[in-house]
């Protein structure tokens, strides 16, 4: 499979009254064609950012820099605004996290539809009707063609996530964002909006990035896994290796402090203290002050990326020969 | 140490914490953060600046003039600016800069009491209606929607014309008709302080209805009623200027920014005597310039959402 | 060795709702109706369902912070309903709560010292040098270092905001901590340490707590005894290896096959329900769940069921549960 | 829907007798009786007496106000003292075009400048155009009404002669035709027009951005990007139509404002409309004008808010009153 979207030192960061806060500190993956990626982190680490910053919608006060952005061998950065324009919500689509408010309140559901599809597929105002109302039948939404003249505020929780997805899906996107698209909904509904979005998956071709700080919801919807902390990539690799062998200790942290609903635990493993404040970062390994593997060389110099098996990066001295030197 | 705390032995620093983001050990008081943040507006530091003048000057009026306030010099009347008179003399011959000074006195007393009046009045009502909510809320609420229907200036110079106009009626008149927007700020304060967890945590151990709303509510709504009265002030200051000026505020020989204004009136005097009327009008709108960019930049400093 | 400390008799918290061009009452919002269970002294209830289902309600109606619509609630041998203001502050001692917002839930004027000294101001039981070596105590209890109590909530993290909570509801030392969703809005490395410093607690204080949340696998992890709520009732209680192994309740079976497993390997058989939870001001007549029920009979459209025990410690509400639901596939 | 309106407009009746009965208290504060500024002062006390009981002044307050109020429900507010008895509705009525030409074209332009400035401004936060919009905002808020209208007078009237310094129409000029007079009208409406645009601009350059601001950094507003929505769409289709509706409750709120500004301008430019009248009024202590025109402008500023708050729950989809 080839390569649908190429990142290379991608780094955002936000100029505040207090002091600049890189929210992403030069991550560079790849996601193949078909491919589903997630993005593992606590809040504040960045994958929201990372993913916004592809889709340049990082606004004012925002500075997004890469070396490289690629969505199928053309480079985003060189694309004018209105080209750019052109490629949002149709070749590249977004899926928010909180359906409350990311739907318009004064506009019905199916205005919202119609809208990027008579934009992007020039369709008229009959046939984008058309199209709508089969996207809302697609997603399972009951009684479509009456929902398509209703506005959000009538619609659950649920029903605005399919909603979301409808419209995110309506034009065939190559790429398809979905930034915690169940966090802010109940178990039971999340379980609906799960399969729903695996169904779907077999059924389009679509390449997803799926961010969420939910290892199980993770687990269950990729293939592979990109662990962040601090703006950075700490490990990358496909779930499997991830949940039964992972290799950072911030993975093995994460892990260890989730209890299971599947088995026992006589006692939780938590990481101890707390992400450190984006102003005041700490030096080396952003990870070292909770780490207990910590040596001299992750306080003084942050870690290269090390290929420690084919497609499983991580990034920490535990695995370099300088590291290992050093500790010896 | 009591039997109490010797029970816990273990320690607790396997469960892991301090690791500090502000290691200084200066305390950051909610107070100072807003301070911190309202220096950093440069605009709202010059209307503070300027505001502070104002004040330095109307406070310093007896020292700073060398004629009596009312004194009139029947001989000098008219006169327009000269190096004895620096802003000229009005219609009865008295020196203009003196009266100016003097009414920059009166004006911003004005603005203040009448200010502090509604700030009182409002919230006092808004609290009640805020806190107790119920048929409380209903009747203070109708109350409060009967005084927003008043026609503002039409019920100050109806009530003005009836009262009598002097400078304490002119306070009076302002601070009741301007307390509204407060009570409503109040009551809206409170009723959504009352649904933080906070509140509840207070009730949980058992703190009175009396400790929860000044220890508790009033701090955290206190913020959001200086703003407002800030900007109030500013309208009280226009309020009594138009009164004045249509000669049903601050009545003569007392100055007022508004009545040195008020021979203006006359097409003769708008005409060919600027310095009558220049001077105070220029003072009115700076002063209340100064005070709206400073309840701005308060509101600005206290808002972060605002800010990013 | 199960001496009850709490116990609730048919518990109901009603919300009117106004409409009409008098704003008359025209409804109920029948936030919990008719709970009933008992908790026992140094042991942890987990109380869980989704968002609505009047969990939150419960607990702050059983502190009475909220005003009950009905039923009874015993703290020992008192009914806290029937209390007077002074036997309410004085039972306020033994019966506390801890929050879920860890931002809301703090006075962002007051400093820490404040906030934790707070009740031994107010219950008079000491104060000056004494209270202050009490507050700093309560810090180190709750893994903070003493000298933050001079600082203000907002420069704290979340994680340690909800160890400041944490540490003014313990510092009457309380018999009793209703923990309303404590980990819900915190960082999933957070959450263990958060859960880890209320399981020291217990062991050191002898605390017994009532743990609301909607985590199924953090409420696994730190209870004796599960009560599932939906739509205002209880629909299954019991232990609760019993309730995660054997789940009786066609609800129950839902929700737990619901949580997504940190497995790549494991394939769930996973049981998805019908559209949405129903209105609380409108619920379905019969059994509540009985329109996303996929055993739903003539008899469940029309008969409300009965909490029952089925097994020495385990209840049930469905008229289906001999039938032997969700153990047919 | 129509509940709502029928619950609002039932409101609208406690709030309206609220509302005239304090100002009736208020007028009825004056000292001495309000006859003996309309009777010939020679008037001997007992014919003074009669002539108030013949018209219920001896009556409690309570009372009068109840008459009062009857009457007015059907249409009748009262005589003026000054206008030898005249109707007071008839008097509002003759002034009312002049109020309403001023007041309306004022508020019209004020909302047609101001929402194009508070929402370019708002979509620049932090720029110097912003900066300075937000600053001459401030600045207009705090311009004295009158005092700006003396200075525009001065400049424009008398050092410019451009426009005419007061009235509505020219002393003692026959308009031979409809568009005459309305040439004429044009001109002496510049100046007050702009004096009370002035501050009215600014106030609503003010709400607009404000609210503006609050409403860009909504999720739906990001999600109209991330559809490929050009900017202007995103702008002026999703963003400002949620923008405007707190600006239309404020428009509703801040009636008495308007009003306040409009009688300000009308005293300064002697514009022959209500503020002329009503402070005519005061200086003749003719308080059956003055209680007629508080009660007019106090029913205009209900109905005003009743408005705003019905076309708000129209345009606002979330809102379902029933």
């Amino acid at each position: 499979m080839s390569d649908l979207l190429q990142v290379k030192n991608l780094y955002t960061s936000f100029n505040t009254e207090d002091g600049v806060v890189p929210a992403v500190n030069g991550i560079s993956f790849n996601l193949k064609h078909g491919e589903s990626l997630g993005i593992v982190g606590e809040s504040g680490c960045g994958k929201s950012v990372a993913c916004l910053s592809i889709m340049r919608l990082i606004g004012h006060p925002g500075k997004v820099e890469a070396d490289e952005i690629k969505l199928d061998g053309t480079e985003l950065q060189a694309l004018s605004e209105k080209k750019m324009r052109s490629m949002r919500g149709n070749d590249m689509a977004f899926i928010f996290q909180e359906p409350m408010t990311s739907l318009n309140p004064v506009y019905t559901i199916g205005f919202q539809l119609q809208e990027a599809i008579q934009l992007h597929q020039g369709l008229n105002k009959e046939q984008s009707q058309h199209k709508s109302i089969e996207m809302l039948e697609m997603v399972g939404i009951p009684r479509a063609e009456k929902v398509f003249s209703e506005y959000p505020h009538s619609l659950s929780g649920g029903m605005r996530q399919r909603a979301m997805i409808a419209m995110a899906l309506s034009c065939e996107p190559k790429i398809l964002f979905a930034d915690e698209p169940t966090t802010a909904l109940d178990v039971t509904i999340q379980a609906q909006i799960l399969e729903l979005m695996t169904d779907l998956r077999q059924r389009i071709n679509t390449s997803i990035i799926f961010i969420s700080h939910d290892l199980g919801v993770i687990s269950e919807m990729v293939d592979r896994v990109i662990v962040m902390y601090c703006g950075i990539i700490i490990e990358d690799t496909d779930v499997r290796t991830l949940i039964k062998n992972p290799r950072h200790p911030y993975t093995i942290g994460l892990i260890n402090s989730k209890p299971r609903i599947d088995v026992e635990l006589e006692r939780l493993e938590p990481i101890s203290g707390s992400v450190p404040n984006p102003l005041n970062m700490p030096s080396g390994c952003p990870y070292h002050p909770r780490c207990e593997s910590a040596m001299e060389i992750c306080r003084e110099k942050l870690p290269e990326n090390h290929e420690i098996k084919d497609g499983h990066r991580v990034c920490c001295w535990l695995f370099s020969e300088l590291g290992g030197k050093i500790k010896s | 140490m009591s039997r109490f705390m010797s029970r816990f032995t273990r320690n607790p620093a396997k469960t892991g914490i301090l690791n500090e983001t502000n290691n200084n050990d200066e305390v950051l008081s909610p107070g100072k953060i807003i301070w911190k943040r309202f220096r950093r507006n440069k605009i709202a530091m010059i209307g503070s600046f300027i505001l502070l003048i104002l004040i330095i000057l109307a406070i310093l009026a007896p020292v700073l003039t060398p004629y009596e306030r009312d004194a009139m010099e029947l001989q000098n009347r008219e006169e327009p600016p000269s190096s004895e008179h620096l802003l000229g003399t009005d219609r009865q011959g008295r020196d203009l800069l003196t009266r100016v000074l003097y009414g920059g006195r009166i004006s911003l007393s004005v603005g203040l009491v009448a200010s502090s009046l509604q700030m009182v009045i409002g919230v006092i009502l808004g609290s009640l209606a805020g806190y107790y909510g119920k048929w409380l809320d209903t009747l203070i609420m109708r109350i409060t929607d009967m005084v927003i229907a008043f026609p503002f200036l039409a019920l100050a110079i109806t009530a003005a014309a009836v009262l009598g106009p002097s400078i304490y009626n002119t306070m009076l008149i302002i601070g009741f008709l301007t307390w509204t927007e407060t009570c409503r700020l109040v009551r809206g304060q409170f009723l959504s302080i009352k649904q933080m967890e906070y509140i509840e945590a207070a009730k949980a151990t058992g703190a009175n209805e009396f400790r929860i709303i000044w220890h508790h509510m009033l701090p955290n709504a206190l913020a959001p009623i200086l703003i407002s009265s800030t900007l109030i002030m500013a309208t009280a200051i226009l309020v009594e200027a138009a009164l004045s000026y249509l000669g049903l505020g601050v009545q003569a020989p007392m100055p007022s920014w508004g009545n040195i204004l008020e021979p203006a009136r006359s097409m003769i005097v708008l005409m060919n005597m600027w310095w009558l009327w220049l001077p105070p009008g220029f003072l009115i709108f700076i002063s209340v310039l100064s005070i709206n960019l400073v309840g701005d930049g308060l509101r600005d400093a206290l808002d972060p959402r605002l800010k990013n | 060795m199960t001496e009850p400390i709490v116990k609730l008799e048919n518990i109901k918290k009603y919300f009117p709702i106004r409409g009409g061009v008098f704003s008359r009452v025209v409804g109920n919002i029948k936030a919990v109706d008719d709970v009933s269970f008992v908790i026992n002294k140094g042991e942890t209830l987990g109380l869980v369902g989704e968002s609505g289902c009047g969990k939150s309600t419960l607990g702050r109606t059983i502190l009475k912070l909220l005003d009950p619509t009905g039923g009874r609630a015993f703290y020992k041998n008192n009914d806290i309903f029937k209390t007077d203001k002074q036997q309410l502050r004085h039972l306020r001692r033994e019966l506390q709560i801890i929050f879920q917002d860890p931002f809301s839930s703090l006075n962002p004027r007051l400093n820490v010292g404040e906030i934790i000294g707070e009740s031994l101001e107010i219950h008079g039981e000491v104060s000056g040098k004494e209270k202050q070596e009490r507050v700093e105590y309560m810090l180190e209890v709750c893994g903070l270092a003493p000298h933050h109590h001079r600082r203000y909530p907002h420069e704290f993290s979340g994680g340690q905001r909800q160890r400041i909570g944490i540490a003014r509801a313990l510092t009457l030392n309380p018999d009793f901590v209703v923990a309303d969703e404590p980990i819900s809005s915190l960082d999933v490395s957070i959450q263990a340490q958060i859960v880890n410093l209320m399981e020291e607690l217990q062991d050191t204080f002898g605390l017994t707590y009532l743990f609301i949340s909607h985590d199924l696998s953090m409420v696994r992890h730190i209870s004796n005894n599960v009560a599932v709520m939906y739509l205002g009732k209880v629909v299954e209680i019991c232990g609760k290896n019993e309730l995660y192994q054997n789940p009786l309740h066609p609800y129950t079976q839902a929700l737990l096959s619901a949580v997504p497993i940190m497995d790549p390997d494991a394939k769930s058989k996973r049981i998805i329900l019908k559209g949405d939870v129903p209105s609380p001001a409108n619920p379905p007549p019969g059994c509540n769940f009985n329109p996303r029920c996929r055993y739903a009979e003539e008899r469940c459209r029309q008969e409300e069921p009965e909490l029952r025990e089925i097994s020495p410690g385990h209840q049930v509400s469905c008229h289906l549960v001999e039938k032997g639901v969700g153990k047919l596939d | 829907m129509k509940q709502y309106i029928l619950r609002r407009l039932l409101q609208m009746i406690p709030t309206l007798i609220g509302t005239t009965f304090i100002v009736y208290i208020i007028i009825n504060m004056a000292p001495g009786s309000p006859l003996s500024h309309m009777i010939d002062p020679t008037i001997t006390g007992e014919a003074l007496a009669r002539r108030e009981e013949q018209l219920g002044l001896d009556r409690p307050l309570l009372q009068r106000y109840g008459t009062w109020l009857t009457e007015a429900a059907q249409g009748n507010l009262g005589y003026s003292t000054r206008y030898r008895g005249r109707l007071v509705t008839e008097i509002i009525q003759s002034r009312l075009l002049a109020t309403v030409i001023l007041t309306f074209s004022s508020i019209i332009l004020s909302f047609i400048l101001a929402v194009p400035i508070g929402v370019i401004s708002a979509t620049r936060q932090y720029s110097t155009l912003d900066y300075s919009v937000v600053v001459t905002a401030i600045a207009g808020v705090s311009v004295p009404v009158f005092f700006l209208g003396i200075v525009l007078i001065w400049a424009f009237a008398f050092q410019m002669g451009w426009f005419p310094v007061g009235g509505m129409v020219s002393a003692g000029v026959r308009h031979p035709t409809i568009l005459a007079w309305a040439a004429d009208v044009g001109k002496h409406l510049v100046l007050p027009l702009l004096t009370l645009t002035a501050a009215n601009t600014a106030r609503f350059v003010r709400f607009t951005r404000s609210s503006m601001l609050e409403v860009i950094r909504q999720d739906y507003v990001r999600t109209a990007r991330a559809k490929g929505l050009s900017e202007r769409v995103v702008i002026y289709r999703h963003a400002l139509r949620n923008a405007l509706l707190p600006v239309v409750t404020i428009l509703g709120l801040s009636l008495p404002f308007l009003f306040s500004g409009a009688i300000i301008t009308e005293a300064v430019f002697a514009w022959p409309g209500m503020g002329t009248i009503l402070i005519e009024s005061v200086s003749q202590r003719d308080y059956g004008l003055l209680m007629g025109i508080n009660v007019f402008l106090a029913v205009l500023v209900i109905l005003g808010n009743l408005l705003a708050d019905i076309f708000y729950s129209v345009v606002d989809p979330r809102i379902r009153y029933d």
